[in-house]
């Protein structure tokens, strides 16, 4: 199980970061430019981890980007990476979407004691950010859950995974699809929802401080829990995948109209968006909850 | 307007749609404002300074323009340069306390009334104030800073072109 | 390795400065592979001191796209690798750029955008510029023109990426912390008593 | 000024930050994220043009003129071009007049495309900017063809224009005038048409209408409150008399309305263009005849000169002293008094989020300001 876990997170760590990388370059497509490499993020980060950290604001503040990467790690182990296979399931046996939901909450916090400790306003506005903008993704995203979770009988991954066999939960409940996929657009903090690291506001928000190995853990952390989110997003709503291509398909597909979304819209404010979500996903989700 | 103006003040048309008035010193808030009540002349868009240290006055051109932004006049206030001191127009026009702002820094001239003339483009700046005749840049540069070596135009044009001649003269002769 | 003094250190200036000499570095395998790394990605702020900032919009656009070579604009100094010193800068700025650069993290390197910053340019005789930057901050690579164009930026990066891939000269933030009583020096005699605080300061809390 | 309050916290926006338009920096005072006071601080670019000018010769000026303003330097070289001959007596020839115009209009067409990149920069939206950047160097390959110059042309001098017309220079710009109307159509459903970008938009940086001309705002500020001035139009310099072009206006007064007056001048601009391409005259000399160096004197007068730039009204004063230097020569871009007087009323009680793009909306260029 060990060995099992350890190549999960392998596995995500580089398909994180390959997919970081495609964003680049799907991105620069669109704006018409040829792109960094498809290493670029590796190279980024193993850079990053090369650098000296010249910055001490006592150890609460390295324990934010630590924490940050433990509540990825878990996230990841909870949520198995394919249907009925005896492999990559880590510890998803042990644990319930309820667990994982929660854990994916571990990632602010971790990020809120690590700004805490520095006392940078830009850093503290951010995260002040991030936490409100956390109230209006988790309402459409719960429900989405809380709609599977009755549909299901059932709050075991595994379990809502392999029930889709006859239809995707994307087809079956297409309302609750909608509500948690714009929700998933939020979680993966690209436009019109990206008010938390918006460099023309507040330099890079939680991040301004971090630099060198802890920057790159972040870095990692974003890529291993984005990863995490697709993969959750794949279990959800279209029935796991019973291969790892499979599962990459399924994951680029989702990713890819994440990355048009995110090129096409302007950023809102954090006030925007919160209503926004509050309004329109959320509505969505709870029309879908009561179909089911 | 325009000819209401010139009854009353000895108006010059220096260009078309750009006339000029010359006013004394403490006549400029009252007339300022009957212009700005009398006539179209609403807007300040500049207050140009020019350092005239032969007569040694400051010229301060008030630029007004009309409400429809055609004309321009410039009302020239001269003061002595030193003990100089204007009052403000900051109740007139707001935007005339960047521009008193801008001018106490750049000519220290004192705007009675406005309390806003601290720092503007400069930071700690203990010398002469820039713009007045007598501060001289180069003087200023060469004290404070040394010049990369091969930097050949930091010389007296005319005595390099002289000397160079010189030479020229000098190998011809020789040959 | 010079004396840690001014005099010393212009001496080894005019060294460095000499054609024939040349650092002979050789690096171990390891210190091979870090340094391609750091070649490889390079997080660039982008300072707009001057009018230099014009051109890069274009560079970091779809018509030259030096995104291509890893080279990406970060908002803070913390993590960038690269200082670009857009144009002149006025006394007021450089001390804003000085803070900023001793605010990045070790390996970090200088880009000098433009003639003002290599002897003053058209601001020669400017009672508000400051004529030579490298008097004040290790410069690791400097662009002329007036201003430079975005083809002259990409091969200035190119070569910097190519020094410190092959360690073909000693990397300025050595320079900075070796010599900082040069640059000390030099601070201090234009801003006076309001210089920005000592290295010493600022590193106050790095080894405990 | 100061404000005591101790629930605020004082942030610096700037100077090294993406979202200011340059390198200013805005003192702002926060309660959470809202701004309850600011203040402007501009010096980072100060160079003393105005002193530096005193030392120059005219030719020698000449060259630093158009470094006062690096987005759109050509308004610069028109007005000191203009004020030298208005002090020195000098009529230009109707061609150099048209050559001019295109130069200028070519110039805002440039600046218009920078600033839809900054725009849109300002809330997230990049692809607008790497579209626009490359537009613009379009603009800037025929600027560089025309005049040897990419950003910095140095082409309007005293007298005329310094060059002639390449060979087929004209068809080449009716070629991209033909390519950037249609480009238009994609900024307009990705940038002036696009749903988020009216969410945030509309109804943010409202100027007051009532005081907008007597505080002396100019350019897309008043335009975007319904108030048509035009400098060339109320003011007409060169040829602009003679050309057909309307006054985009709106209503709103807000971000939004001076977005799409800029749209508005962008077609305008396209359109006077092509009239400039059919009226050009063929023939004529591009340069009056000049004292030599030296002995181009200027009298002991002085003059005011305005020309719109792509952001308002630039007006310089300008006085000679009988000699060849020129004595003073002060600067006022649409700047100084958008950054100061406008802007630090405008932003208070905004959010945080929306400085940037209200400073950008104001057109906002700090190398004007202190030169």
């Amino acid at each position: 199980m060990f060995l099992d876990s350890l190549a999960m997170i392998a596995l995500a760590y580089i398909f994180g970061f390959l997919y970081y990388g495609l964003y680049r370059n799907i991105s620069a497509r669109v704006h018409g430019r040829f792109g960094p490499s498809l290493a670029q993020s590796f190279f980024d980060s193993i850079k990053l981890f090369l650098k000296e950290n010249s910055t001490n604001f006592g150890w609460m503040f390295y324990a934010g980007p630590i924490i940050m990467m433990i509540g990825a790690i878990t996230t990841l182990l909870f949520i198995p990476y394919l249907n009925g296979s005896e492999h990559l399931v880590g510890l998803s046996q042990y644990g319930n979407l309820i667990l994982v939901l929660y854990l994916m909450v571990l990632e602010p916090l971790g990020n809120a004691m690590g700004i805490g400790s520095n006392g940078n306003p830009f850093g503290v506005m951010g995260i002040t950010r991030g936490l409100t903008r956390l109230i209006g993704l988790e309402l459409p995203f719960y429900i989405a859950a809380i709609g599977l979770m009755i549909a299901n009988h059932s709050a075991d991954i595994g379990v809502i995974m392999t029930n889709q066999s006859e239809g995707y939960n994307a087809f079956t409940h297409p309302l609750l699809f909608i509500g948690a996929f714009i929700s998933f657009l939020g979680f993966m903090g690209k436009s019109p929802f990206d008010v938390v690291g918006a460099p023309q506001e507040v330099y890079s928000g939680p991040a301004t401080e971090f630099s060198g190995k802890f920057f790159a853990i972040a870095l990692s952390q974003s890529a291993i829990f984005s990863f995490a989110k697709l993969l959750l997003m794949v279990n959800l709503f279209l029935g796991g995948a019973q291969s790892l291509v499979e599962l990459v398909a399924k994951t680029f597909v989702l990713f890819l109209v994440a990355v048009l979304v995110g090129n096409v819209y302007a950023r809102f404010t954090t006030a925007q968006s919160v209503e926004f979500l509050v309004r329109v996903p959320t509505g969505i989700a709870l029309v879908g909850l009561l179909f089911v | 307007m325009i000819e209401f103006l010139k009854k009353h003040y000895e108006i010059v048309e220096k260009a078309p749609r750009l006339y000029k008035l010359q006013i004394e010193s403490d006549k400029l808030v009252e007339i300022l404002s009957s212009v700005s009540i009398n006539s179209n002349f609403i807007t300040l868009s500049q207050i140009a300074c020019t350092d005239w240290i032969e007569d040694e006055v400051f010229a301060l051109n008030y630029i007004l323009t009309t409400k429809e932004r055609d004309k321009n006049l410039m009302v020239e206030v001269r003061i002595s340069r030193v003990h100089c001191s204007l009052p403000t127009l900051l109740n007139l026009y707001p935007q005339a306390q960047v521009m008193e702002r801008d001018l106490h820094e750049m000519y220290g001239i004192n705007f009675r009334g406005n309390d806003t003339l601290y720092d503007f483009a400069l930071e700690n700046w203990n010398e002469i104030p820039p713009l007045r005749r007598e501060f001289d840049t180069l003087a200023y540069v060469n004290e404070h800073f040394d010049f990369r070596i091969g930097r050949e135009d930091n010389k007296d044009v005319k005595a390099e072109v002289k000397r160079r001649k010189a030479q020229a003269k000098e190998s011809k002769d020789g040959k | 390795m010079p004396e840690n003094t001014q005099e010393g250190f212009i001496d080894q200036q005019k060294v460095l400065d000499n054609e024939e000499y040349s650092i002979k570095n050789t690096q171990s395998i390891i210190q091979k592979a870090v340094d391609w790394f750091r070649a490889r990605s390079m997080f660039v702020l982008a300072y707009g001191t001057g009018c230099g900032a014009i051109e890069m919009p274009p560079i970091f656009t779809s018509r030259y796209d030096i995104e291509r070579l890893g080279v990406v604009g970060v908002a803070t100094p913390r993590q960038a690798d690269i200082l670009i010193v857009s144009g002149y800068c006025s006394y007021k700025t450089l001390k804003r750029v000085i803070r900023s650069y001793e605010q990045m993290n070790e390996p970090k390197y200088v880009i000098g955008l433009g003639s003002c910053t290599i002897n003053g340019g058209m601001y020669w005789d400017s009672y508000n510029t400051i004529k030579k930057l490298d008097e004040y901050l290790p410069v690791d690579m400097y662009i002329n023109g007036c201003m430079p164009r975005p083809e002259a930026l990409i091969e200035g990066f190119v070569k910097l990426q190519d020094n410190i891939r092959n360690a073909k000269s000693e990397a300025g933030y050595i320079q900075y912390r070796e010599n900082n009583a040069f640059y000390r020096a030099n601070q201090e005699k234009i801003f006076g008593k309001n210089t920005t605080p000592t290295f010493e300061e600022n590193f106050a809390g790095m080894n405990q | 000024m100061e404000n005591n309050d101790n629930r605020l916290i004082k942030i610096y926006h700037g100077p090294q930050h993406p979202g200011i338009t340059g390198n200013m920096s805005m003192e702002l005072d926060l309660l959470g994220e809202t701004i309850k006071g600011a203040r402007t601080h501009v010096g980072y670019l100060h160079r003393g043009f105005e002193k530096l000018i005193e030392r120059r010769t005219i030719i020698q000026a000449f060259t630093i003129v158009c470094r006062i303003c690096v987005p759109e330097p050509d308004p610069n070289e028109e007005n000191f071009a203009r004020a030298v001959e208005g002090l020195a007596g000098i009529e230009i020839s109707q061609r150099a007049k048209y050559i001019r115009v295109m130069v200028l209009e070519m110039a805002r067409l440039a600046a218009q495309m920078l600033w839809m990149g900054g725009q849109s920069g300002s809330i997230g939206l990049g692809v607008v900017g790497q579209w626009s950047v490359y537009d613009r160097d379009l603009i800037l390959d025929l600027f560089e063809e025309l005049t040897g110059g990419r950003v910095y042309h140095m082409y309007i001098y005293p007298g005329g224009v310094r060059r002639e017309l390449p060979n087929g220079f004209l068809e080449k710009l009716a070629q991209l005038l033909d390519y950037l109307e249609g480009r238009l159509l994609a900024y307009d459903s990705i940038f002036f048409e696009n749903s988020t970008f009216k969410k945030r938009a509309i109804g943010v940086g409202v100027v007051n209408r009532d005081e907008a001309l007597k505080n002396g705002y100019v350019g897309q500020v008043l335009r975007g409150c319904g108030i048509e001035r035009d400098v060339r139009r109320d003011n007409p310099y060169l040829v602009y008399d003679k050309l057909d072009f309307e006054i985009p206006t709106y209503e709103g007064c807000d971000v939004y309305s001076r977005a799409l007056v800029r749209r508005g001048e962008m077609v305008e601009s396209i359109k006077i263009l092509r009239q400039v391409i059919a009226q050009m005259p063929s023939e004529g000399a591009i340069m009056q005849k000049l004292p030599k160096h030296r002995k181009f004197k200027l009298p002991k007068e002085d003059i005011y000169v305005a020309t719109e730039s792509a952001r308002g009204e630039f007006g310089y004063y300008m006085a000679g002293d009988g000699s060849e230097f020129i004595r003073r020569m002060q600067v006022k871009g649409p700047s100084l008094i958008h950054g100061f007087t406008l802007l630090e009323n405008l932003l208070v009680d905004e959010e945080l989020s929306n400085v940037a793009l209200i400073m950008n909306s104001l057109g906002i260029c700090p190398p004007e300001m202190e030169r």
